[in-house]
């Protein structure tokens, strides 16, 4: 992260400081060196390919590390309090409470066999200790509020019964029901219809805005995030290769897995054409390499890459990039540039 | 049958361990009376309900027989029996259940209507029922525990075989021109196996246990023909002299029986961990008529 | 073949079902070649004193004939006369019906109770040793006849220890104290393989269900690991095991009647197997339907608990 | 390149005006309705729909996994569709038509070996000896771009991209006329998705066969489609030449899609401004309106009427009593 003072006077909500994570009981070391931090009122998106470890990040944030996985070392923050260490009920304390989060497939995260109104009413009351009757009223003040139709009647029905849209909608009610400084959504838009993902971005984006929500988002779409976030994080094969305000990482990306990713990316234009890919595939986790690990897919890489180890640099206003040869592709780049206008 | 689940069955220590109990009960069923250190019918009045001895490793019981060799010469009629009656189970239940992929929604709802009135009759009750029709013999008895029994196999046959029936690749062959018997053979009928012979090694081990209690009744074998449960049954009788008595005959049931258990467990341990979905007892048949009737036969 | 309500459900599926196991029970007894006038009058009975006997109990009319004037005396509480005493089989089998009736109740409510805790148990200390404990446990108890295990609890408790009568029936409205005393053992003894089983599927459905992404969701909405658990987990992993419960009350029947002779209770199971040697066959029929409908019954609650802990019928499903 | 440019004068599939159902009596649902379609050899349409579409029972349709209640399907203009069991075993050993399915770890049977899987067409044809079945197989792998070494190997030893390649190496293996690939690259990350993409731009010209691509997004389909044709509850609501369609769309639903879709570019339409605000109830209510009515902020009561499909251009086809209008009440907004 940069060295520079962040611009907003208040403290990061969520504050991850040289994160690592290892899987398999300890064997593999899934993600090193991630830092980042989510303001109020702010979005950041994390965006890579599967097995990046974007997933692994943010299931540590969250505190819900599947079995045999553990945050190594760094220190995970909300508000200025250290979570890396909390036991399950310590988690209790701010799950729902500090922190809500939604997920890609919204029904399976709901139980199937209970009406999704008793289940929003339950978080209710476990994030603010309201009762019975107080939670149901807000409950379906909430179901309103995400813009449910007919709340009463969504209410009473299990999740078997709803569309998926509806179904992310009652998970981010029960989200923010607790009313949280934090929002964390893992590919929360990935299996839906495009017209219903652009609504659900469009929630976030309104519960960002008008409630001071801090979100952290999930995607392996740059497109989604483009749409959402105003920071970007960008992982390659467990590592952060470049971090940076939103409009900054489309308009000029910098390191070169960034600029491949926004080449296959859809450009929003149709037409028949030799469509951009990435050649290779990525290393698979954990796998140790020494130096850059985007080295064997990069057309720029050199001898220097693959010797030690690169670090994430600054290169101006919050935007970081680990990459060893960053000046001499941009001159690289403005000369084929200059030859195609010429 | 699903590559190496049988190779990766045996590399579990305890599969090994009850496979090689399981040999040496085969062995006691294919010799019987033959390797029997004594006459299992020979009587000695001299020596009534004695312990343990070197003349008679496991006491004599009170007609002064010698135990070991009642024990030995009864596993034939205890476990052949027993054999029989999955036999006929996987006849009866397996086979329909594989057919079911072939046939409509009204065959699966007299099948299963039939095998839920067969499942409401009491095993015992009925194969002691059935001695009172056919006499007190035990093949016929056991061909009708064996009936009774083959409701577990047509459920799970015929859920596993829907199941996978449904698989994409089932329709990419029939796409292919390939005929549904052939599609059923070739992409069905392995993954069902499995499935199957875990039913199977249960059922037996189940069918071990209604031997055992049916001869303990003395239902289904003509006294001194010796069985497992027979000779529990008249240890029982003296309990008081003798009351480590049933410990021998009760270990060899629980052996055999146990042995096919574990090896059941393995068995659906190593089917879990490698795929297909797990098929749960008795589940409700109601889903599955629904998802053939979206199934239009083609 | 949705379900629309419970009725129309008993009506598909548990009437059919009542009247073909009624067919296999009645068609069993009329299949037999046994005469039993012939049985009955003995060798000196001339071919019409048997035509006579034959025609007094109604043999000498077509089979499906006989099943539906059969199944009209049933209906009215009419089980036949015994061939041999002469006694009506209602009156035979009332008076050995409670004593099963009590085992096979208490032994399911043991089932659901010790197969209950385990499976949870085992489930939420998945890999412990408690699981494992568990794990074992039941894979012995899977493998022993209800009647060893009976054998085993009347030597230990009443023979060694003298702490639970070995034999013999009292009443529960007679003494509720001895009946249980004299209950306890036997329905132990018989409720270990069915508890067995509940605890197995129960631990493998929770297992599974603890790991769906619901309970995740639970806990990151802050819920109490109890509420998680039972409010959620468990409820959608009690319906197989419940599933399992109903299906084993055939064998929980056959373990009460073989148990009664190892604890000499005067039961359903010593008249079924004494009118078997007999061929006393209205007997064995009239034994053989009342124990089915038990079963029929047990699956009827086993049916309206599912029905509880599944959403609501008519669900549209995507 | 504009809409049907290699169209030869006959096209390979025709389908002709289709009604489907699923389910039976009184639980039956109409699925598709009145759907047509044409695509030529060399040329490649993509069909697109969101959840409910119909899109893959139109597929299921084409390829005779579902028979249409009411329309048929040709082939090189000989019905497909509704046929006798023989004929459709003689049809389906043809190997004319192929469907690569939308996952493609489920398609293919686990237990089988990659040249299994790819010969299993070819041997149940019962046409060719072994060597050249082993010879027609490998050439397949490597024209998707998979070498020999994948031959022993199980669908669960690959990965997802090699999958969906041994999935069109099976389709293609029968040299067939059309080829329907349903949401082939869904699963795929960006990088795959062009590489299989890429792939069947290739197919279609090395083999110069007729390729139907069904996707739920604009994604799947950039870069290699000729022609589109949207699908809105089981309706054709638009079809035409994709940059035409995408660029300028004539339909509200189009629109939508377009403007709905996650771009990191600038965008013509803004999908806060298309989206329902409030509309008069009783066009909600019609039943045999127009599909789209009730998520529709240009619906008005002509709306409660079912707008034809008409074909406004050579080519592009429309339902929408409003095409030529709602752009213009479309206001943006700085």
């Amino acid at each position: 992260m940069s060295t520079n003072t962040p611009p907003l006077e208040t403290r990061p909500v969520l504050d991850l400081a040289d994160v690592a994570i290892s899987v398999q009981d300890g064997t593999i070391q899934a993600v090193r060196g991630v830092s980042l931090q989510v303001r109020r009122g702010s979005s950041v998106g994390l965006v890579g390919e599967s097995g990046s470890g974007k997933t692994l990040t943010c299931r540590a944030a969250l505190g819900i590390l599947d079995r045999g996985c553990r945050v190594e070392s760094g220190t995970i923050s909300f508000g200025g309090t250290d979570v890396s260490g909390l036991d399950p009920r310590q988690w209790r304390a701010i799950h729902g409470r500090r922190v809500g989060a939604v997920f890609q497939d919204p029904g399976s995260y709901l139980n199937p066999s209970v009406p999704v109104g008793r289940q929003l009413t339950e978080a209710v009351r476990a994030a603010t200790g309201l009762g019975r009757r107080a939670a149901r009223v807000r409950a379906l003040e909430l179901l309103t509020l995400v813009g449910l139709r007919g709340a009463e009647h969504v209410y009473r029905q299990i999740p078997g019964e709803l569309s998926g849209g509806m179904l992310q909608r009652v998970l981010i009610a029960i989200a923010i029901a607790g009313d949280p400084e934090l929002l964390v959504a893992d590919e929360a838009t990935t299996a839906l219809d495009v017209t219903v993902q652009a609504e659900i971005i469009e929630l976030l984006r309104r519960l960002r805005d008008e409630r001071g929500l801090g979100i952290l988002f999930v995607s392996h779409d740059l497109g989604v995030i483009a749409e959402l976030c105003d920071h970007v994080v960008v992982f390659y094969a467990g590592e952060v290769v470049e971090t940076g305000p939103v409009e900054e990482i489309l308009r000029r990306p910098r390191h070169p897995y960034t600029q491949a990713m926004l080449r296959v990316a859809s450009l929003g234009d149709y037409r028949r054409r030799e469509l951009e890919v990435i050649p290779g595939q990525p290393p698979s986790v954990g796998e140790r390499i020494a130096g850059c690990r985007f080295a064997a897919r990069c057309a720029y890489a050199a001898d220097e890459c693959r010797s030690e180890a690169i670090e994430l640099v600054g290169i101006g206003d919050q935007h970081d990039v680990r990459c060893a040869r960053i000046e001499e592709i941009d001159l690289v780049q403005s000369d084929a540039w200059q030859k195609e206008s010429a | 049958m699903r590559s190496g689940v049988l190779r990766r069955v045996l590399r579990i220590r305890s599969a090994q361990i009850a496979l090689v109990i399981l040999l040496g009960i085969a062995v006691l069923v294919v010799f019987g009376s033959s390797i029997a250190p004594q006459d299992p019918l020979h009587q000695d009045v001299a020596r009534l309900l004695q312990g343990p001895s070197g003349a008679h490793w496991l006491g004599t019981d009170y007609l002064g027989r010698d135990v070991l060799s009642r024990l030995v010469a009864g596993s034939r009629l205890s476990v052949l029996t027993a054999v029989e009656a999955v036999a006929a189970a996987l006849v009866v239940g397996a086979l329909p259940g594989l057919a079911s992929v072939f046939f409509g929604r009204w065959f699966d709802f007299i099948a299963n209507r039939l095998t839920d009135a067969i499942m409401t009759l009491p095993t015992l009750v009925f194969a002691i029922a059935f001695t009172a029709v056919l006499g007190n013999r035990m093949t016929p008895v056991m061909l009708a525990v064996g009936f009774l029994i083959s409701p577990y196999f047509f459920r799970v046959t015929r859920a596993a075989a829907l199941q996978y029936a449904q698989e994409p690749y089932v329709d990419a062959a029939r796409l292919f021109g390939v005929s549904r018997v052939r599609v059923v053979g070739t992409h069905v009928v392995g993954k069902v196996l499995p499935t199957v012979l875990v039913t199977a090694a249960t059922a037996l081990a189940g069918a071990l246990l209604t031997v055992s209690s049916l001869t303990f009744l003395g239902i289904g074998v003509v006294p001194p023909a010796p069985t497992w449960g027979g000779v529990l049954s008249s240890d029982l009788n003296f309990l008081s002299q003798l009351p480590w008595a049933p410990l021998a005959p009760a270990a060899l049931i629980m052996l055999t029986a146990g042995s096919l258990n574990i090896l059941a467990d393995a068995l659906r341990d190593t089917i879990g961990t490698s795929g297909p979905p797990v098929v749960r007892a008795g589940a409700i048949t109601d889903q599955e008529v629904d998802r053939v009737d979206e199934h239009p036969a083609a | 073949m949705r379900i629309v309500s419970s009725s129309s459900r008993l009506f598909t599926i548990f009437v059919p079902v009542v009247l073909l196991s009624t067919f296999i029970t009645y068609g069993l007894g009329a299949l037999s070649n046994s005469n039993p006038a012939a049985a009955v009058l003995g060798d000196t009975a001339t071919p019409a004193d048997i035509k006579r006997m034959d025609h007094q109990f109604g043999l000498d009319k077509p089979f499906l004939v006989q099943f539906v004037h059969w199944l009209g005396r049933v209906l009215h509480g009419d089980l036949g006369h015994s061939y041999f005493t002469g006694i009506p089989v209602t009156q035979s089998i009332g008076q050995r019906f409670p004593v099963d009736l009590s085992l096979t109740l208490l032994a399911l409510v043991f089932a659901v109770i010790l197969g209950g805790a385990a499976g949870v148990l085992a489930a939420v200390r998945q890999g412990s040793w408690i699981d494992r404990g568990i794990t074992a446990i039941s894979a012995v108890f899977t493998s022993v006849p209800a009647f060893v295990i009976g054998v085993g609890l009347v030597v230990v408790f009443a023979t060694k220890l003298h702490v639970a009568p070995s034999s013999g029936y009292v009443g529960p409205t007679t003494d509720p104290q001895r009946w249980l005393q004299h209950m306890l053992l036997p329905a132990i003894a018989i409720s270990l393989e069915p508890a067995v089983g509940v605890a197995r599927q129960l631990r493998t459905a929770l297992v599974h269900e603890l790991r769906q992404n619901y309970v995740t969701g639970a806990v990151v909405r802050g819920l109490h690991p109890s509420r998680v658990l039972f409010g959620h987990a468990l409820r959608n992993a009690a319906g197989p095991a419940l599933t399992v419960l109903g299906a084993q009350v055939p064998f929980l029947i056959g373990g009460a009647v073989v148990t009664e002779t190892v604890f000499s209770l005067p039961g359903l199971g010593q008249l079924a197997v004494s009118s078997a040697e007999q061929r006393d066959i209205p007997v064995v029929q009239g034994v053989l339907l009342v124990t089915s409908v038990i079963v029929i019954l047990a699956n009827l609650v086993v049916n309206a608990g599912l029905g509880k802990l599944r959403p609501r019928a008519g669900a549209v499903t995507a | 390149m504009s809409g049907g440019a290699q169209a030869s004068e006959e096209p390979v599939l025709a389908v002709e005006a289709v009604d489907v159902y699923l389910g039976r009596g009184h639980r039956s649902t109409r699925i598709l309705d009145a759907v047509s379609l044409d695509v030529h050899a060399g040329e490649i349409v993509g069909v697109i729909g969101e959840t409910g579409s119909g899109k893959t029972t139109l597929a299921r349709t084409i390829v005779g996994l579902v028979d249409p209640a009411v329309g048929a399907v040709r082939l090189d203009a000989r019905v497909i569709s509704g046929t006798r069991a023989t004929r459709r075993r003689q049809l389906r050993r043809s190997g004319h038509v192929q469907y690569v399915f939308q996952d493609p770890l489920r398609s293919l049977d686990p237990d089988f070996t990659v040249d299994r899987i790819v010969a299993e067409g070819l041997v149940a044809q019962g046409r060719l000896g072994r060597d050249e079945i082993a010879r027609r197989v490998s050439q397949a792998l490597r024209r998707v771009g998979l070498d020999d070494e994948l031959l022993t190997r199980r669908p669960a030893e690959i990965s997802g991209g090699q999958r969906q390649r041994v999935a069109i190496a099976r389709a293609i293996v029968l040299e067939p006329r059309l080829l329907i690939c349903d949401e082939p690259v869904s699963a795929l990350d960006a990088s795959n998705r062009n590489k299989i993409l890429r792939l069947l731009d290739e197919l279609r010209t090395t083999l110069d066969i007729a390729i139907i691509v069904i996707a739920h997004d604009l994604s799947s389909l950039a870069g290699i489609a000729d022609r589109v044709l949207v699908l809105y509850r089981g309706q054709v609501v638009e079809d035409g030449s994709i940059g035409e369609v995408f660029s300028r769309p004539a339909h509200p639903y189009t629109g939508l899609l377009v403007a709905s879709a996650p771009n990191v570019i600038h965008r013509s339409l803004d999908a806060r401004q298309l989206r329902v605000v409030s509309r008069p109830e009783q066009v909600d209510a019609a039943v045999d309106g127009c599909v789209f009515a009730s998520r529709c902020r240009f619906a008005t009561d002509s709306c409660r009427r079912r707008p034809p499909l008409l074909e406004v251009r050579p080519g592009r086809r429309v339902a929408c009593h409003h095409h030529d209008t709602w752009r213009a009440e479309h206001v943006t907004h700085p």
